[in-house]
């Protein structure tokens, strides 16, 4: 298959997934218990207030006429209005995206990082003390609720020792590049500083899992791989054991890996949810758990989508790269 | 006093497309920068505000002071930013905090909260009539420079007040009793009121906040939102939403210029993080500092702790309507099986009061002579036991993260009940939101039987608290007593001494019906920089133009 | 370990085998000059597998030498050892496994000087001993010196690169090993993960020079693929089986090794197929003077393409020696078994005939101090109860057999019962343990 | 109900008579051999059994009611922390600070910080034992684990088989659904979810041990305190919306399992014979493909745990005692008493290593062919 015409179909499949996600998000907001018009008004307003409210909000359309309008918003960023501070869904939302994205990918940076040499590590020295040490790591890494290691961090790395800030993120890496490329150089120096000194716990507690995951992908992968006939005619035939390990093993091990690493994107944005929340981090999770205590939901609504339709996105692109460095796949799909 | 009660009811069936239940929990937890303090469960109503720009926080002043004005900047750290920089437009006591600074009203409040001169050099009732007049000061000017005459007044008061004017402000309960105003001459506002209104004064004491006509209705609403034009010692140098507000000193103010030479507003929702910032000298003074971490405040070289009461009220309420709370002797029993001095001093670190009836010690209508419950579980004991409701469960519902401790305290409350061998309790943690909405729907069978709950009156009105939440028709209330009623009926008619002792009178009923159980009065705790010389207010408001350096 | 159909293994062209007579009677002749042609020698090598149900004792004080511009084969049942001693020989055991004794001397006169006085002990004459080297130096050994082919071409060659790649990738090797000798010693022989990682980044670098890959292509056309430039470029997967094979022998020949080990290279393929490899093997080992040693549990093939031949029973070389002695005078009940009904070397059979009772579990704890093959050899005695050594058969140093046989006779007087073994009832349990033992 | 529920899932576990018919020898050889193995798999099994005893047996083996506060006993360190330290304190009369000049009076007071044998993990933040609370803490988690997992099982595993046994457009309508629910995060899933459902699928279960006096009996002839809560809140939303969130991983396992079941001779002789679809499924497809279905159970139970602990952090669970709970409120104390909130963690941690080793076990000795899915 041409890889248009897998892009095509991937492409389709998403935009059918996305159609999916945004009937489920408008679904949901039809069967949650309580009027949205009573987060504006008491029940026992004026009916003829309490009319007016309802009409302006739309809610007194047939359902299928609410669908549509809420549909037909989305392609051009259109999700309403806030209930309860009458902001736009789309700009509140996107400005919490750098965000999110800054720790999501400050997370899969630190995983990638430390898990690929430890899994490479653990699995080469097999059944010695570099192996025993990466499975204990990893296996508490799958299994340490990632709140909880935010808290830990917290209070032994920052209140205890104070090298790091406790929360919040005090610049932007947007505002580190206006800084850049308006030549003030010291300041994007200093902003960037800073940056990664905000953000160095929250990364760490969000990509602890995903650091663990990967770890335990890789060993069990690379072992896989190792046990295979053509490591040992690549050895027999005269190759050095870097070329062997990295250049054939590691490379085969990691490309299943990348759609396993797609596949978790969704835990490391739902990590990044609570990471958000114990670090007080301005990203789109607060955004979904506060409007969703404060019943706000178009809010609710707008959070949701963006974030499953990033997840959507990240999925082809990883989809899209798998098939293009596994040549047995091609793009069938 | 029924037209007030009329009001509150009325506010609530007209407020149209304003953010009422919002309004309501400006009372009901109009300290909303608590949504961060404490962090279980963000019950934080309004968006996590954003954080501050570090990267500059708190830096120096721009050193241009001609005059032997100190150079002298500070930071403000609360929980959250403002919602908008509209005086007019908002309920939250986080940006009121910012308002005050720019916005100046009629009458104000000093730190003890008795009323002072502001922007009104006089004020008085029109004899016969049902209206007031205010006597305007002379030559005070708005930050643009044009003077303030008595139209400003007359407009910024019908722009709450009067919905055609503008926009429906969600402040238009403030001024419950105001029908509108108008300028009698350049230095003269009249009021129109709706009756006898005893506390009118009290009102604008508190509320009300004087804009410039020319310069609103010359605005669009959201440039409103973005802009400041006050009389007050502060004025706007710049404004990122859910960052940062930065205010410089006004030096033509009508009053002397203030000491503070440049004020930043940022937020942190979360305690340990401004307490961090504090420590570390980012910022120089912080609100709700939670009872654990005021040792270490205090026992670093940074800075201290500062408190002093609230007008805020946190109480359980028992429906009067339902078993086993409809039984007098079980809802004494459930105040004497509590140990609310322990629960001061252990939960909440002494940072609290013990109470003993609906209205505070500094509010009007306080009855010196109650007393707060004793701790007498035996006595609980035989007084369940005499209600005929032994072995019964109940359940108390508590918001989380609203009011300082609120979860400790409902632990701590239904852990002493639960003690009691005749009655189990657990606790019910409860959306914020949820849990308003049941208080609000105006039929008590709405309302969980038991639930804890806090009031702030920053009026200091004591007839206000009483009408809200426990007579017949209040509110929120969960209480129905004819005595009461009729109590509150009578200082609302009458002025004077008169009033005082119906109130006074109330109170002692309430103490001794016990429709709640009474608990704390809430503290606002501030972290303070060692480098500022500042006492804290009881009403939850951060007045820079009361700082000083340091010696 | 996968075991193939009977009918697979029965058939070997009466046409080939006609013609593998013929040839096969020079090399014979200058087997006489014997141990002045080694190439390799290989003394008492022992393997054991170190596995979490015990020792596994795969390849046992096994010895043999590989002479120069000869074929020698290697001969067993599956689980006999066959494929790990090839390993052992070549350094290619991986945990759990470890060469534990024994000593592999290869002729190579140039390290013998280089180490002659360093290592006296790895040096004798011409020859150095594999184990007593670094093993960095080993290492650099593979490739020029030895080479190996595998049974399945398909998993022999890394699904995610092109044929082409990887055979270029072997010839790059060898040419930077000769630019830069002293770094083909160290562990990644001057090419770490630095620049592997430059290398895989940086757009239009890459580790295998044009030089290589035409020379792989070359070496693609010499092992007789059709259209080399395109099938370079080609993966694995969009290979038949016996075209990956000829390129799995272009990449076993890229280093030009002297001595190459084939590992049942036809097992996994067509009949027809077979023969064309076999025939591509040998004409490769002829066109280039080198030494082979075939591994296979395939007679067929052994009659039809080797000089000399060893016999291997549980990790043991049974008997050995040149392909008349051992074919025409089976001295070990075992060869025996094996050559089955058919005596005769010029009908030898292609298969191996079923020896009642299995092959014995190779763990350590559960071999008995006798020899091995007693429980299932017709001619059991009592001498049988202790372990044999290899010893000449009739006296000629060149054909030896691991039983009293090769010097003594049968005596039925002193012959075991029938039931003698039967109360042994772990000997019919599970089949060998430990896959890494085996090929 | 829930009894019934254990029933079946007990019959069905692999230590359950019921399994025998549906597991072969060959089946219990291998996960013999991998429990030989692998050590690390027996660590995880007593480690399971005692969280599952601890949590069963909990009115038993509580040293304190989960409830029981002591105001004045508050944030005592667990054993081997004492310590005393001069600070600065605010001077109380009546339980409040005193003003003097509006300022807080203050005096330098040595604070102690003493462990004591009644408390060996310390209390809480309102004087209650963290010990006692861990272990009430065990019963919702397991209880959300198990229940929310064998929800997660029934729903999956009918999508999944009536799925890969129909085909077609049965099994795209089904499977395109699926795929949606995998767009959601999953905690962000379940946040909606309790936004829609909140908390009206909350009960109370009665605690067997107490309801029938034997806790009593045996706690006062020990010595311990006694009084235990008679009844266990049991989280009904939490248990649905995690099944609600979970269920696509057994759906896929369960249709891979049926698509190839279907097409078993013995399967298709079913069909020849007559045999109505629903009971080929519940005779044929679905005992063959138990498995797979179990092992996916198992690393689901870890999976579901960790995410009822963190709705719980987030405060969207209404269980009183649950780990994550007590985190979030020991995350105010991370200042000063670091302990109220590892105690939980360390709960939390332990119990999931135990069921991640289980579940390593399982799959590395059954080898079903799936990847651990879930997590938070």
């Amino acid at each position: 298959m041409s890889f248009a015409r897998f892009l095509t179909k991937r492409l389709l499949q998403g935009a059918f997934v996305v159609w999916g996600v945004v009937t489920i998000v408008f679904g949901l907001r039809v069967i949650a218990p309580g009027d949205p018009a009573n987060v504006l008004l008491p029940p026992d307003v004026d009916p003829e207030v309490r009319r007016q409210v309802v009409a302006d909000l739309g809610l007194d359309e047939p359902l299928h006429v609410q669908y549509w309008e809420f549909i037909s918003g989305i392609p051009v960023g259109d999700l309403g209005t806030s209930l309860t501070t009458g902001t736009e869904v789309t700009a509140r939302v996107a400005r919490s995206i750098p965000a999110t994205l800054e720790l999501a990918v400050a997370a899969t940076v630190v995983a990638v990082i430390i898990a690929i040499p430890l899994g490479v590590v653990s699995a080469t020295n097999r059944h010695e003390a570099p192996d025993y040490g990466a499975t204990l790591f990893s296996l508490a890494g799958i299994s340490t609720p990632n709140f909880w290691l935010g808290v830990m961090l917290i209070i032994i790395l920052s209140v205890q020792l104070n090298w790091f800030p406790t929360s919040q993120r005090a610049i932007g890496l947007p505002a580190v590049l206006t800084f850049l490329f308006s030549g003030e150089l010291e300041a994007a120096g200093a902003g960037f500083v800073t940056w990664l000194w905000y953000i160095t716990l929250p990364a760490i507690t969000l990509g602890t899992y995903f650091t663990a995951l990967i770890t335990r992908l890789t060993r069990s992968g690379m072992l896989d791989e190792l046990g295979k006939t053509y490591v040992r005619a690549s050895r027999a035939k005269g190759l050095p054991e870097s070329l062997v390990r990295y250049r054939h093993v590691l490379r085969n091990t990691l490309i299943p890996i990348i759609t396993v690493v797609g596949l978790q994107l969704g835990t490391l944005i739902g990590g990044a949810v609570i990471t958000e929340f114990v670090f007080d981090w301005p990203g789109l999770g607060q955004v979904l758990i506060n409007s969703i205590n404060s019943r706000d939901w178009p809010m609710v609504q707008g959070s949701l989508i963006v974030i499953s339709v990033g997840f959507v996105v990240v999925n082809i692109v990883v989809d899209t790269l798998y098939s293009y460095v596994n040549p047995r796949v091609g793009f069938d799909g | 006093m029924p037209e007030n009660d009329t009001r509150r009811r009325d506010f609530l069936k007209y407020a149209g497309g304003t953010a009422v239940a919002a309004a309501l929990a400006g009372c009901l937890g109009g300290n909303d920068d608590e949504g961060g303090e404490d962090t279980t469960t963000g019950g934080d109503g309004g968006d996590g505000g954003d954080g501050g720009d570090g990267g500059d926080g708190g830096d120096g002043g721009d050193g241009d002071d001609g005059m032997d004005l100190p150079d002298f900047p500070v930071s403000v750290t609360q929980g959250n930013m403002p919602s908008g920089l509209d005086p007019h437009d908002h309920r939250e006591t986080p940006t009121d905090v910012v308002m005050l600074h720019a916005y100046e009203g009629l009458i104000t409040r000093d730190a003890e909260g008795a009323a002072q001169p502001a922007l009104a050099t006089d004020w008085s009732r029109v004899e016969g009539e049902a209206a007031a007049e205010f006597q305007l000061r002379e030559d005070v000017t708005f930050h643009n420079g044009d003077t303030f005459v008595a139209a400003d007044a007359a407009y910024s008061i019908n722009r709450i007040v009067d919905e055609s004017v503008g926009f429906a402000s969600p402040q238009s309960d403030q001024l419950a009793g105001v029908s509108g105003a108008e300028a009698v001459d350049e230095t003269t506002v009249r009021v129109e009121l709706d009756g006898l209104n005893p506390i009118v004064f009290s009102e604008f004491a508190t509320y009300c906040d004087i804009m410039q006509q020319s310069w609103v209705e010359e605005r669009s609403k959201s440039e409103i939102g973005q802009q400041m034009n006050g009389t007050g010692p502060f004025q706007l140098d710049s404004y990122t939403q859910d960052e940062q507000v930065v205010l410089t000193r006004y030096e033509e103010y009508w009053d002397d210029p203030a000491q503070v030479s440049e004020l930043t507003f940022e937020a942190a929702s979360e305690s340990s993080t401004r307490v961090n910032q504090l420590l570390q000298g980012e910022t120089d003074v912080i609100v709700n500092v939670p009872p654990q971490e005021v040792n270490r405040i205090n026992n670093s070289d940074a800075g201290s702790v500062a408190a002093a009461p609230s007008t805020r009220i946190i109480y359980n309420a028992m429906r009067y309507d339902v078993e086993p709370f409809s039984s007098k002797q079980f809802r004494q029993a459930m105040n004497y099986a509590i140990d609310l001095e322990s629960i001061v001093s252990n939960v909440l670190g002494g940072f609290g009061a013990q109470t003993g009836q609906p209205t505070l010690p500094e509010f009007v209508g306080h009855n010196d002579d109650v007393d707060p419950y004793p701790y007498d579980p035996d006595e609980a004991e035989r007084l369940v036991e005499e209600s005929g409701h032994a072995g019964v469960e109940i359940e108390l519902n508590t918001p989380v993260g609203r009011y300082l401790k609120d979860l400790e305290i409902a632990q701590a409350v239904a852990g002493y009940i639960d003690e009691l061998p005749n009655v189990t309790a657990t606790v019910n943690q409860r959306d914020f939101g949820s849990l308003v909405d049941e208080l609000l729907t105006g039929n008590i069978e709405d309302k969980p039987p038991w639930y804890l709950i806090g009031w702030g009156e920053a009026t200091f009105e004591g007839a206000l608290v009483m009408t809200a939440l426990l007579s017949t028709n209040g509110a929120l209330t969960s209480w129905s007593n004819d005595e009461f009623d009729s109590l509150l009926e009578t200082a609302g008619n009458s002025t004077g001494d008169e009033r005082i002792s119906a109130l006074e009178e109330a109170n002692a009923l309430a103490h001794e019906e016990a429709p709640w159980i009474f608990l704390n009065q809430q503290f606002s705790v501030y972290g303070v920089s060692s480098r500022v010389d500042w006492e804290p207010r009881s009403d939850e408001r951060i007045d820079a133009y009361a700082m000083s350096p340091a010696e | 370990m996968s075991r193939e159909s009977p009918g697979e293994r029965d058939v070997t062209p009466n046409a080939g085998r006609d013609s593998t007579r013929e040839r096969d009677a020079s090399p014979r002749a200058h087997r006489d000059t014997g141990h002045e042609r080694d190439r390799l020698r290989v003394e008492n090598l022992t393997t054991r597998f170190f596995t979490e149900e015990g020792q596994v004792n795969a390849v046992e004080s096994v010895s043999f030498d590989v002479r120069e511009d000869e074929i020698l084969g290697i001969v067993g049942e599956s689980g006999s050892g066959k494929s790990v001693t090839a390993l052992s020989a070549i350094d290619l055991i991986e945990s759990p496994g470890r060469v534990t004794d024994g000593e592999v001397w290869l002729r190579e006169p140039d390290l013998a000087e280089e180490f002659r006085e360093r290592t006296p002990d790895a040096v004798d004459g011409d020859f150095v001993d594999l184990r007593r080297l670094p093993k960095g130096v080993r290492r650099s050994l593979r490739g020029p010196k030895f080479s190996m082919i595998f049974q399945d071409p398909m998993s022999s060659f890394n699904p995610s690169l092109t044929v082409g790649e990887q055979i270029a990738e072997a010839v790059e090797v060898q040419r930077r090993a000769s630019a830069n000798p002293r770094s083909t010693r160290s562990r990644t022989q001057g090419y770490g993960l630095g620049k592997l990682i430059v290398d895989t980044l940086v757009p239009g670098r890459e580790y295998t020079s044009d030089a290589s890959r035409e020379r792989a292509i070359e070496l693609l056309e010499q092992v007789g693929i059709p259209d080399p430039v395109e099938r370079a470029d080609e993966y694995p997967h969009q290979f038949s089986g016996g075209m990956l094979q000829r390129a799995m022998v272009a990449q076993a020949l890229a280093g030009e090794p002297d001595v190459l080990f084939a590992d049942e290279p036809t097992t996994a393929l067509d009949v027809t197929i077979q023969a064309q490899i076999l025939d591509l093997l040998r004409d490769i080992q002829r066109d280039r003077g080198m030494s082979v040693v075939l591994i296979t549990h395939d007679l067929g093939v052994i009659a039809r393409m080797c000089d000399r031949v060893g016999v291997m029973y549980a990790g043991e070389v049974v008997e050995r020696g040149s392909l008349a002695d051992v074919f025409e005078q089976p001295t070990h009940p075992y060869t025996q078994g094996l050559l089955g009904s058919i005596p005769d070397v010029e009908d030898p059979a292609p298969r191996l005939q079923p020896i009642e009772g299995n092959v014995p579990n190779l763990v350590d704890s559960e071999m008995p101090d006798r020899c091995y093959f007693a429980d299932r050899c017709p001619k059991a005695m009592e001498a049988c109860l202790e372990r044999p050594a290899e010893r000449p058969v009739d006296g000629d140093p060149d054909h030896t057999a691991r039983c009293v046989l090769a010097d003594g006779e049968y005596d039925p007087a002193t012959a075991l019962p029938d039931d003698y073994f039967e109360e042994d009832p772990e000997a019919t349990d599970a089949p060998a343990e430990g896959g890494a033992a085996d090929d | 109900m829930i009894s019934e529920l254990f029933g079946w899932l007990f019959a069905r576990l692999p230590f359950g008579d019921g399994l025998r018919g549906l597991v072969s020898p060959r089946t219990v050889r291998s996960l013999k051999r991998g429990l030989n193995r692998n050590a690390l798999a027996k660590v995880g099994i007593v480690v399971v059994v005692i969280v599952l005893l601890v949590a069963v047996f909990a009115p038993l083996v509580a040293p304190d009611k989960p409830g029981t506060q002591n105001l004045e006993e508050a944030r005592l360190p667990p054993l081997g922390f004492t310590k005393a330290t001069v600070q600065e304190v605010p001077v109380q009369e009546n339980g409040s600070v005193v003003f003097e000049d509006g300022e807080i009076l203050t005096e330098n007071r040595t604070v102690y910080e003493n462990a004591t044998i009644a408390h060996p993990l310390g209390t809480d933040g309102n004087g209650r034992d963290i010990l006692s609370r861990l272990i009430y803490g065990a019963r919702v988690s397991l209880l959300v684990g198990f229940l929310g997992t064998a929800l997660a099982m029934f729903v999956g595993v009918s999508v999944g088989l009536v799925a890969g046994y129909y085909r077609g457009k049965v099994d795209d309508v089904l499977m395109r659904s699926a795929d949606v629910m995998l767009a959601f995060p999953s905690i962000v899933l379940a946040i909606a979810l309790i936004g829609v459902l909140g908390d009206s699928l909350e009960q109370s279960i009665p605690d067997p041990f107490v309801q029938s006096g034997l806790s009593e009996a045996v706690r006062s002839a020990i010595g311990l305190p006694t009084g235990m809560p008679e009844t266990t809140t049991l989280p009904g939303t939490i248990i649905v919306v995690v099944a609600l969130v979970n269920w696509v991983w057994f759906a896929r396992v369960a249709r891979g399992e049926a698509l190839s079941l279907r097409e078993q001779s013995y399967v298709k002789a079913a069909r020849a014979l007559g045999a109505s679809d629903a009971k080929i499924l519940a005779r044929h497809v679905l005992p063959n493909a138990i498995t797979p279905i179990l092992v996916l159970g198992t690393i689901q139970i870890a999976a579901i745990i960790l995410l009822e602990s963190a709705l719980s952090f987030l405060g969207f669970s209404s269980a009183n005692v649950s780990w994550g709970f007590d985190i979030a409120l020991g995350r105010q104390y991370q200042s000063t008493a670091w302990w109220i909130a590892a105690m939980p963690g360390l709960a939390i941690v332990i119990t999931v290593v135990g069921l991640n080793l289980v579940g390593d076990w399982l799959r590395d000795a059954l080898d079903p062919g799936i990847e651990g899915e879930g997590g938070v």
